[in-house]
């Protein structure tokens, strides 16, 4: 741990970017084989992100937002997170959303503008992504507060991107999660982008981790692309909560290697050669080269699961594409327990309107 | 059965639901060891606890959205903003997120919370604390929004808010809080939302109003009762869902209709109501409706209030002219 | 004269009038060195630096707080939402205080500022990008709102927005900004806020509407004029303030009123012109009013947004029926 | 300076509750005579305070936010502006106003409930208070962003009371004038309390100038009974900010002495005894110590003080109640710079209105 910047901001590396450990590894990462499921993980994140993009490209899939380059932050985040905890992710969380068990199909559906994709078969007191930047972390202080008003032993994890750290809802949460002593971890993902934003942009603090001091409680950099370290740090962040020692805010330095979304360009506003420097940091060909060199992980091992990946988000984008829309009453039949009497007249209407167009 | 004000009213609610259901809990700011600055939260923290009654700090945003999340994980939160000048700041919350979350997720999470917060004007306090908010929510899909006229009503309608599987703002007539006092029985009986409540029937004149201002129609009503009219007085109470049904029926006996709000007229509630008339009553009406509320004006500070709040004799000239048109 | 789309009209008024005026400054996300997510600012920095071309923090509050604050101090800014769901972050800045600064001070402090934000649904976009607020703003005493519905008003109630001299939000339709091209002469010629343009004349029907609605309007009156009705289009344009006038002209004529408008139909802003017309045009009316508007739902996901935005074939059903009434 | 907290937060203090100056005094300081008009500002808004609460008391004014046992804070931070720099209050900051030209008579008509009050006559350009806890500090910084754009030397300063730091507003505002590096020096009047709320109720930082951090920008705490100190740190803040070195956060600890506001009764909710305690730190008997060790000050002096507040305050209440309230149609005289028609013929039938009934 050594402190870069700012008042003691800790931050932390286990795996240099060649794959090499720097320094003695945590426990849980002390046998190679245990990392692998992280590594496949962040593969298959990654296979659906490609996937993703293609089918936006080919006009079948709407805006779609990539997380290419930040796989290490949603696996290692989600990784120290039990399964009765609660993730109240932003919209480029789908690493760890899958890991929590969202499906890819759910995760397709979700972009493509249905509903149902954020109706988590799997994690179901997981919170749906938050495309509003910032305005979630007060509820997930909420959620905390009720973990810790019941004296229940779970955590909320909350992730923001850079960008979300200028918002005054996300300082209202952390500021009162500190001062309620909340079980809530919230990690910024720091890709140094927002939209065209750089992150220096954002603000003058050295490091976002800082932004805990203003709330009185740790905060600590972790380089975001080292799986091990992330999964680490959020290890301690959330033991920290669940043993109702308050928050945690934790930094993951890493990279938006891709556009913002399928929608923008970024070389508009950014140069290729930041980006190609970037690329030698990105945290899967960092793992794998860890693996391989520990002996764990063989270039069959990597077409097998390449190949299972494949086959895996080829089925979920099948199913997708065989998925018809909602009827048009969907729209109405969760806008609340029981719809008024007016708008249940408006929800025939809707359906009638449908019939005698389709 | 004893005699109340409607913060009492409020208050006692409170205790009722906090006793019956242990997932209820109380937040905002000022609500614990105070009480409220208003006390509508008296005596809470002292019986159920800090645990259950929370002083937050000075964040409105924070403040729903922690009730959101308490909400989904299946508490059953009651907040307060302290004035609805500062309702402003939970706008992103309720409008994006605690009206959405249900169907965001197809009832996977659902946020039934409450917002209770002091509105209107007529106590002569400082700026920003005369707001009436109640057009900005009323046209939020999935949001309910009532507003009590009496003790009974706010006791009634904060149980059945609390009890609602949705969000429901409510919104309490500071004028009102120790206006008068009448006998609520502490018997739990929620009212229904969603429900507008004929006062008084009448022929000649159909008078709709809500919170702060129907005493005032009541008043005007009376006035006018002694002039020979007979005015129907219908309270809305429930600004969202509105239910148009006896403002209708009443306006198909009366064809007159007067619509009396203290917020601004311009975009106000009374707006919607006086358009279901014209889409769906105006076959009856006999005469233009007529809309009394606050000037399109911001809500001058004490000196000027008199000058600015509709009254009775608002109301009353209002509903001569309503009478004469041919 | 160039042809140009609504969204670079948009960039020529804030082009021609930073280079007309020192005072004008443009800042909000992404609005520098992208040029905008919509291009809506593109040049800019370029042309007139980053001095005068703001790339903020991404916090809503701030930036509507620094237009506040630039204005008070004499500057012209021109502030950017980058969608119309980011809007609610900015409410107690611009009702508690863009809009009352003059009034508070008695006249001492103004705030000329402008906040631009696109809104409105029909590109298939993301979560929270489809929001058509503009009735929540409608009602704020000292605030002014438009909406053009085509490339030149764009141009011109941009200009008039910039140098008028209090708050006003401009709400650009996201489904119009490519949607077509008109010639639009560069000459600096505002068009005047707080009027309804009357698109085309009419006397069996008057079809109201503003911004995104404006051409699925103007398309419902062609067919209807292929049927052998002569229906007006009127465009608000102005929401506020609301100029009635010709609309009551239309009204007198027709007697028959269909208004138009993408946002949820309860108190939209389709009801105070509704409420206006059993106000003031009650006489008038051979047939009920019909609002035409989004459902009282939440605005869904992409893949059912075709069958919330209310479209010409519902203008159309809704101008058969009124037509038909008795 | 002393670190008292957090990450490297000075600590200032010159003259200790019972007059002595600790340390050596500033420049400014070093002549005693020199803080004869802090000190005489200081009681002059005292009385003030008293005679408003009076007026209250007697229904003869309405809520009144009195900033007993705070005056070194206003009149300390207040004498390190300029004329032309511009002043963004809170609504307990007359003590500031009234050293910046606001009159007793505007501060008794705003709290009476009327417009003119924040017309002032003196500083054109400052801010009205702003009851709205913390909504302010995003329109100091987009004052202070003017100055930037037009290159002038002069500053912003803007004051939040401890309650407020806990508003996104508060945040956004500093942690943007950070990133733009704006003119902007923004006071926390950390006086223990928001109404019933202690200080440690907002927030878990140990200080609340470590916000600042957040910010990236240099956060200070001053004693804020010590004139001295606080216009010290004040002054070097806004010499920093009119150089364009950016922003500075000042925290000045002092204590609400009286109520809330008129319509408060803090004990409800606070011990007598912290009470009692606070009136032993309190500013204007601290700086009197001084003075009168120094030589300074007399009882004659301290007399015709006392004497010249009460007769000016005197006059500004009699001012004050013989100004008739504005007639109806001031209502709408401000509303914009011109009236709608639809508006117009409201303000008409406000007129008739008022007639009518007169
Ligand atoms: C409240 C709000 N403001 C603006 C936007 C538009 N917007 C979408 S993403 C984005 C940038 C977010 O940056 P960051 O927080 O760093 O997350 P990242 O996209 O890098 O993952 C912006 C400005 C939004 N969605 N929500
Ligand atoms: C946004 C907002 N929320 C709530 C209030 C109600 N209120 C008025 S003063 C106050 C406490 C403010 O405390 P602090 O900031 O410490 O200032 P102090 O009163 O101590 O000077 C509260 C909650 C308000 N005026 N504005
Ligand atoms: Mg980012
Ligand atoms: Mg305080």
């Amino acid at each position: 741990m050594t402190t870069i910047a700012g008042p003691d901001i800790p931050h932390t590396r286990f795996i240099a970017p060649d794959g090499r450990a720097e320094r003695d590894l945590p426990e849980f990462a002390r046998d190679p084989e245990a990392l692998i499921p992280l590594y496949r993980a962040m593969v298959r994140c990654r296979t659906l992100d490609a996937r993703a993009v293609a089918l936006h490209r080919t006009g079948r899939l709407g805006t779609y937002a990539s997380c290419l380059g930040q796989e290490a932050v949603g696996v290692g985040l989600a990784s120290a997170l039990r399964d009765e905890d609660v993730f109240v992710p932003s919209y480029r969380e789908q690493a760890a959303q899958l890991w929590r068990g969202v499906t890819p199909l759910e995760v397709l559906l979700y972009w493509a503008g249905d509903e149902r994709g954020s109706d988590y078969a799997g994690p179901r007191r997981d919170f749906p992504v938050s495309i509003t930047v910032g305005e979630h972390p007060p509820q997930a202080a909420g959620i905390a507060l009720a973990m810790k008003i019941r004296r229940e032993r779970r955590v909320v994890l909350c992730t923001v991107g850079d960008g979300a750290t200028s918002k005054g809802s996300f300082y209202e949460a952390i500021n009162g999660a500190g001062a309620m002593c909340l079980p809530l971890v919230t990690v910024v993902v720091n890709n140094g982008w927002a939209i065209s934003a750089p992150r220096t942009l954002q603000s003058a603090a050295a490091t976002l981790a800082q932004k805990a001091v203003a709330a009185g409680f740790p905060g600590e950099q972790v380089d975001g692309n080292d799986v091990v370290a992330v999964a680490d740090v959020c290890r301690r962040a959330v033991e920290r909560a669940r043993a109702g020692e308050g928050p945690t805010l934790v930094e993951a330095v890493t990279y938006r290697l891709g556009d913002h979304t399928t929608v923008d360009d970024a070389r508009r506003y950014r140069d290729d050669a930041e980006v190609s420097r970037q690329w030698e940091l990105e945290p899967i060909s960092r793992l794998r080269s860890h693996l391989v060199a520990a002996g764990v992980w063989t270039k069959e091992d990597e077409e097998g699961l390449l190949a299972a990946c494949a086959a895996e988000i080829d089925r979920a984008a099948e199913e997708y594409l065989a998925t018809p829309p909602l009827p048009p009453e969907a729209m109405f039949d969760h806008l609340c327990a029981e719809l008024p009497p007016d708008v249940e007249a408006q929800r025939a209407e809707a359906v009638r309107e449908a019939a005698a167009r389709a | 059965m004893p005699e109340i004000t409607l913060v009492q009213a409020v208050t006692m609610a409170l205790h009722h639901e906090m006793a019956a259901d242990g997932s209820v809990v109380v937040l905002g700011e000022d609500v614990g060891a105070s009480g409220g600055v208003f006390r509508a939260t008296d005596g809470l923290q002292e019986r159920f606890g800090p645990d259950r009654v929370i002083d937050t700090p000075l964040a409105e945003t924070l403040i729903a959205g922690l009730a959101v999340g308490l909400a989904a994980e299946g508490m059953r939160p009651v907040a307060e903003i302290q004035f609805s000048g500062f309702l402003y700041s939970t706008f992103d919350q309720l409008i994006n997120h605690a009206s959405r979350l249900r169907n965001r997720t197809r009832g996977r999470l659902t946020c039934p919370m409450v917002l209770r917060s002091p509105c209107g004007g007529g106590i002569k306090p400082p700026e920003h604390h005369s707001d009436s908010p109640e057009a900005l929510l009323a046209g939020v899909p999935g949001l309910k929004v009532v507003v009590p006229s009496s003790p009974a009503a706010a006791y009634g309608l904060l149980l059945a808010a609390i009890r609602d599987p949705d969000p429901v703002v409510v919104l309490e007539p500071t004028r009102l809080y120790r206006a008068g006092k009448e006998e609520v029985a502490d018997d739990g009986a929620a009212l229904p939302l969603g429900m507008s409540f004929v006062l008084r029937d009448g022929t000649d004149l159909t008078l709709v109003a809500w919170g702060g201002m129907v005493p005032e129609t009541l008043a005007a009503a009376d006035e006018l009762a002694a002039e020979g009219v007979s005015a129907a007085v219908i309270d809305v109470a429930s600004i969202a869902p509105l239910d148009m049904e006896p403002i209708l029926e009443s306006v198909a006996r009366t064809g007159r209709c007067v619509i009396v709000h203290e917020a601004a007229r311009i975009a106000g509630f009374g707006a919607e109501i006086a358009a279901r008339l014209a889409e769906e009553g105006l076959n009856s009406l006999l005469a233009p409706v007529a809309r009394v509320t606050g000037w399109d004006t911001i809500f001058p500070l004490p000196r000027l209030e008199g000058y600015y709040m509709p009254d009775r004799r608002r109301v009353l000239a209002a509903a001569h002219r309503v009478l004469e048109a041919a």
